[in-house]
């Protein structure tokens, strides 16, 4: 598999020196949390349901302690206290507290012992229920041969009972991974909306009961052809470990989870993401949920060739905020995409170099590889042979997860008869060039093999500078696709607060516990 | 009643693709043409979602819109060649109880066609696709006669062998060549008095049951059509043929 | 009177591809259904070419068929926002010979929409496909505000810093989001008495000049426009209100 | 260039044994002349025009000297006598004989000295003018930087005003050769059409008047493109030479010329076949028109992996009787195709390894590649892809003369954008594969080395086999295509005669006088 040789202390140094950028942020994580976690420890003790105005009793809760409490303490104290102090179990709780019953706001807060004691049983049932997930994806999977690469589509009707129909569709025609977008704009939400939805701009409602129906779809249809069929969404945005925490209660397979991705793409306050991207990594280690980071996404912004370096440098970082939150390499889908302008003399040996980099550099991790997007156009076919061909490099380089590309990728979100395309497209590649790799190797020192080296080169540079600043300020200067952020500007950084020496997070403290 | 559309990534959104070519540039003008033969076709919300010169005066389009109708499912019955499907053996059977010699076949790609794998993959022993051909199923003695046949010498030989099915094989239909030739076949047939006396079968890519009964055949055979499918047609009808009083 | 139809390989054929989902199975029925509704949309002689499972109860068809009436060309006018193409000097010129101050552009991709690659082609200094973007230009002051810009917002920076022109670009079109935002803007702007005192222009993949105008704005741009269009457009208009009573 | 490293002694072996193939046919064809083989010469003589019935005139006089003279003294001599005789010019004696005024058969026949003093000067006139065409066409590209492959569309509208449309937009969209695809049956009649024709069924009629009209239109292009566009007919069926020598007349660059396709695929009779052939062939020598042999046409009936070999043996023995018409092997356009069923595991891997070797056993002939069409179907996205991967094998593989697969093979001849899109897939693979061959190295005693060893052992052997009985014999027992034809069977037998000992040919005198 290794053809291009690069030089291993060139790795190892990107790799100190991408520990060293994260390791410095993690001490700021540290020393914070923010009311997305917040929320997400409540997710994990059970708490759920919305009142009358559809507000998440998770946000309720946190508002709440926000306002009128002292939330550097952590929100897990303060409802062990009230529902000690309630003497009601948790469902009664909950209802009283939709009624205005009780609060979280009580005269006194319980000692830890007390608290952990009110809290561990309700908290014990969903990491039993995550190790049970984990558990009957593991029995799902031991039962097939296992595959070099996962052909993953997306669906995205709005609806989630299209979505099923569509989902369904795919799976049988041979699709292994099921993505449901979400809605345009559910990133920016400060809350996760509920319930099972209908309507969505783009794509579908990331809830709860979204996931239940789809995981059950899936399921069924994993049943039917003998073959896993995994899950996706999306801990991105503002609600990052909440959807992190409810993925992981619904047994998802894969979350789009990246450390720098909302700063960047969402303009969302980058001590809230480093934050809240710690937590949900940690969340996902515990599920045995693989990550799929962004980095395609700055190939979408700024040229493929001129910032390939950018994408690798960010894989680095990405891979070391990953290992601080315990997820092993076996989880981390590292993104990259292949979005060479097709009109470059070459460009498909720059792709093929540049994916075999990536599958070199990172042999264990699932790498996550993303199809041509940025220069597709309105012309279908012309699309359908641009997928071809990056179905050929990942065959060629064994990508993990292989993000099918949409002949109407400039149209419209996939229709059933696009997917299907897609599915056979990639399927007819899959067979006719089995053994690719093996038959047809890499020239040493060709344009390939310096192409792969100057971007090991070039990303260590980047990497090596980052670290010299921090990234904080990395970020202040646009290093990453080209878009600058400030580090006190973007979304929800009134939700970022330091904790107060007695800070308590019931779901750590039983992970420490039970580690 | 069970109303149907298109399905785009809703149910019933009618969505449909399109591509075509105009005698026009891809301006502004040739754009909102497109447009108008999408409108004028009936479809909603037509999308030109592409526009090319390919040649000074012409453009390449691709399109999305939605269809506004509905079809009734219950009400489209169509009459197949193919009601079941059996296998050489259980045929082998039917012919053994209920004919008492061999049942001749006469194939051929007629006229000036020249394709021939689609006649062989139904005649020849080594078959198509898994399913052996005519000429190995006992019971039945089978002529193929290649291509380019003329109609005249395909009669011919059929008279000579004292034929029960006649088989003709289809594949050029440029210009309705196809048509031409299928209907001579049936006038000479007329003309020598053979037609009653045997089973006519067409069959070819672009050949619809629908269509060989139109021009006068039994039958018509389109693509993923094999041996047994043909055997057993002939077959059924030679039995009904003979109850008849 | 320039009567045109697709061409597919014969002048007025009338030729064109279709291919869509319908709700059955590929098989006979099927293939009728799929034939019908090219006949029921008014194409002659469709033939169904191809028709393949996609998932129980869904199948995948691709139709030829001949669309039977005349366009006729010289009937067709549209009206374009962009009527000539003058090079990025020329239209400074032009700034410097009709314009003692600078001009403000303000851009923004708003609304929910988070795509930015559309603006920045327009706007940015680097520009796009070897176009400068408006930053670059002398005579011009440009703010591009980003993405996910409440329309609010975008009014307000544009009332700070009195804005000439106001671009909005718009890509996500799912479900009209982008109507209902590009129509939320106009009503702001009503409200706030600014709508005429601003050259109001939208651009996106999908957005039409036609659409626009339709929306209440004053031009739209759709791919391949670059700033120097914006730019010769909103010149323009501001030099015929100029000399308006 | 060279990767396989394939065996030089068996090479060598097979071209000697399809040296011997060839030389036992040709023994026969010296002995041998044939209905079309002196219309041709009429033709290159200068003889043209129909009567009424248009029935042309040099079917006309051969068929006089058929019926009522003795042909076996061969054409030349009968018109030269006659024309002598009349004491009218050609012009004059041609439009005399469609009056019934002058008959070919005279009460004697002209010595031979007499009768090349009299056809001299036509003939004369019409090599030079194959002259200047071979120089108009050198003229035209030594200005180009040659191309490595050559991208072949066809026409085939039967009409010839619609082909020139299409063939001018194919041309300006890419295009570097325009075939105009014959008429359905033409290939069966004993007689080349006359005149412009604006009907056919699947192709449009060769006639010189249709060459005359696509070759203007197609200077035409060459000089606003500045890009010399090839024109290609065919040389195939009952009159192979005479169109050979309408061609060299009309300066068409390429024709369709193989030494058993009509046996095979027209079931014209194999010594018609190989006499006309040979005629036809030396004709394109003179003219430099590239011959395009037909061996693609096997894989269209049998199954491209198991008869490979029949492919490789074919165009070893097409070539021995292409150095022996004097072709050069720069005028040898030897054909094979794509045609595996890519549902087979590493088809595509197989197709590379044809492809490859034959290019390294042919290293100087401009290879003509054939398209997948078998396997194609109604689905004209999946014939989109399998011409992409049909498209990369060329460009891996340095193929000369490469014919664009269309999307709509299963479905009719070409559209307009069928053509255009086709010609864009082509462009695509060129420019972002560019240097592929020289990136990707073939493996040594892989899949593929094995493979194409394979493949010429087996053919190795069946050239041996042929050798052993004779090529008609190999024909009568379906080597190639699983086709059996009798050796006194097939159209056309009626048309071969034995010359006498005074046999003359004018045309074959001239040239080798001149030579
Ligand atoms: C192979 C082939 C050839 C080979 C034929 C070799 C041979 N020995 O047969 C060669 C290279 C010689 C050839 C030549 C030509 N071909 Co061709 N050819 C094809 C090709 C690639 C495949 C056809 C095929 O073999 N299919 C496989 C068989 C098994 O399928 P099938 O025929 O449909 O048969 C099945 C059913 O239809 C049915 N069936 C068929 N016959 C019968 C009969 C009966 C009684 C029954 C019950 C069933 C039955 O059962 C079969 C098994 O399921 C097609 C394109 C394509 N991919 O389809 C073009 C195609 C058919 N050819 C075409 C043309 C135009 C020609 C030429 C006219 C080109 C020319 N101008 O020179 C010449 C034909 C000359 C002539 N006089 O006919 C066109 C026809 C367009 C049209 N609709 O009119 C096609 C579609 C290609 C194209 N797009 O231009 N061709
Ligand atoms: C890049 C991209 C992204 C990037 C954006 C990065 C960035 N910084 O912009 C990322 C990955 C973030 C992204 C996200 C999403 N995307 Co997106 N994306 C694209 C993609 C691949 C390219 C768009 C692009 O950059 N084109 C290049 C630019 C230069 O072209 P342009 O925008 O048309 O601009 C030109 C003209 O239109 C005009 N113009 C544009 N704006 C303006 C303004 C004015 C005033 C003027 C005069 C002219 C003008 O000038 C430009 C130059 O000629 C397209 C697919 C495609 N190939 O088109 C999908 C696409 C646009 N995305 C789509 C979707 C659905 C999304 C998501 C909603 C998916 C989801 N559910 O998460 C999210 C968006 C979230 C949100 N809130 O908006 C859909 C939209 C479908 C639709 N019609 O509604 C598309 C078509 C893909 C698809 N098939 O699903 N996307
Ligand atoms: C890491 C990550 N998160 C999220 C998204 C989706 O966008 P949104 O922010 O709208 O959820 C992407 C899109 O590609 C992504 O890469
Ligand atoms: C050598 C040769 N001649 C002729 C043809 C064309 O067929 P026809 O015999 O109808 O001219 C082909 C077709 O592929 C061919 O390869």
């Amino acid at each position: 598999m290794n053809q291009f040789h690069l030089d291993p202390s060139i790795i190892e140094t990107c790799r100190q020196d991408a520990f060293l950028i994260a390791d410095e942020v993690l001490s700021m994580v540290e020393q914070h949390s923010t009311v997305s976690v917040e929320r997400s420890v409540l997710r994990l003790i059970g708490v759920d349901g919305v009142n009358d105005l559809l507000e998440p009793l998770p946000n309720m809760m946190v508002d709440e302690v926000y306002h009128h409490g002292d939330l550097s303490k952590g929100i897990s104290r303060y409802l062990a206290s009230a529902l000690f102090q309630s003497g009601l179990n948790l469902t009664e709780f909950q209802q009283a507290y939709l009624k205005g019953q009780v609060q979280l706001i009580t005269p006194h807060l319980e000692d830890l012992d007390t608290c952990r004691n009110v809290l561990k049983p309700y908290l014990q049932k969903t990491f039993d229920r995550i190790a049970k997930n984990r558990d009957t994806r593991h029995r799902f999977l031991e039962k097939e041969t296992p595959r070099t690469t996962d052909l993953y589509v997306i669906v995205a009707t709005g609806n989630i009972h299209e979505d099923v129909i569509q989902a369904k569709a795919a799976a049988k025609a041979g699709a292994d991974i099921i993505a449901v977008i979400r809605s345009t704009g559910q990133s920016l939400l400060d809350y996760v909306p509920y319930g099972i939805t209908t309507e969505g701009f783009g794509g579908t409602y990331a809830t709860q009961a979204n996931f239940q129906i789809m995981r059950k779809a899936l399921d069924e249809v994993s049943k039917e052809e003998g073959r896993y069929i995994k899950l996706v969404n999306y801990a991105s945005g503002l609600c990052m470990p909440e959807i992190a925490a409810m993925a992981a209660i619904e047994r998802l397979d894969v979350l789009l989870n990246d450390s720098m991705y909302g700063i960047i793409f969402r303009d969302i306050n980058m001590k809230r993401t480093f934050i809240d991207q710690h937590f949900s990594r940690m969340i996902n280690a515990k599920a045995g949920i693989i990550i799929n980071t962004g980095e395609d996404n700055y190939l979408t912004t700024s040229d493929a060739i001129e910032e390939a370096h950018t994408v690798l440098a960010s894989q680095f970082i990405n891979e070391q905020f990953a290992f601080a939150a315990g997820l092993p390499e076996e989880l981390m889908g590292l993104g990259h995409a292949f979005e060479i302008d097709p009109s470059v003399e070459n460009s498909f040996l720059y792709e093929l170099a540049q994916a075999q980099m990536a599958r070199e550099i990172f042999p264990n991790a699932p790498l996550k590889y993303m199809p041509p997007t940025k220069h597709v156009t309105g012309n279908i076919f012309r699309a359908y042979q641009q997928n071809t061909l990056f179905n050929i490099v990942t065959q060629y380089t064994s990508q993990s997860i292989h993000l099918l590309g949409m002949m109407t990728e400039a149209i419209h979100t996939p229709f059933l008869q696009d997917r299907y395309l897609a599915i056979q497209n990639a399927k007819m590649i899959q067979t006719s060039m089995k053994s690719i790799s093996e038959e047809l190797v890499i020239k040493e020192d060709g344009l390939m093999a310096n192409r792969a080296k100057k971007v090991l080169e070039d990303a260590s540079l980047l990497l090596k500078q980052v670290k010299e600043s921090t990234l904080f300020q990395a970020l202040e200067q646009g290093v990453f696709a080209g878009v600058k952020r400030p580090q006190d500007g973007g979304k929800g950084l009134d939700g970022v607060f330091q904790k107060s020496p007695d800070y308590w997070n019931a779901a750590l403290d039983l992970w420490e516990v039970s580690r | 009643m069970k109303l149907i559309r298109p399905y785009g990534d809703t149910s019933h959104d009618g969505k449909i693709q399109l591509s075509f070519t105009l005698p026009v540039h891809a301006d502004g003008q040739g754009i909102e043409a497109a447009k108008r033969l999408a409108t004028q076709l009936g479809l909603l919300n037509p999308q030109v979602v592409h526009a090319e010169d390919i040649h000074e005066g012409y453009a390449f389009f691709v399109v999305y819109a939605s269809v506004k109708f509905d079809l009734d499912l219950d009400q489209i019955h169509v009459e197949e060649a193919l009601t079941e499907r059996k296998s050489r053996e259980e045929i082998e059977v039917i012919l053994q109880e209920n004919f008492d010699r061999e049942l001749v076949f006469v194939g051929a790609s007629t006229g000036s066609d020249a394709h021939t794998v689609g006649i062989d993959a139904i005649m020849n022993m080594k078959g198509f696709a898994g399913h052996y051909g005519l000429e190995r199923y006992r019971g039945i003695r089978a002529y193929n006669l290649g291509s380019q046949v003329k109609n005249e010498d395909f009669i011919r030989f059929a008279k000579k062998v004292n034929a029960d099915v006649l088989l003709v094989s289809q594949t050029v239909t440029q210009k309705d060549v196809h048509i031409r030739n299928m209907v001579e076949l049936v006038e000479l047939l007329e003309a020598e008095k053979m037609r009653e006396r045997v089973i006519l079968i067409a069959g070819g890519a672009r050949i619809t049951h629908e269509l060989a009964k139109e021009l006068g055949y039994d039958a018509g055979f389109g693509p993923k059509s094999y041996a047994e499918d043909v055997a057993l047609y002939a077959i059924n009808r030679m039995i009904a043929n003979k109850s008849k009083p």
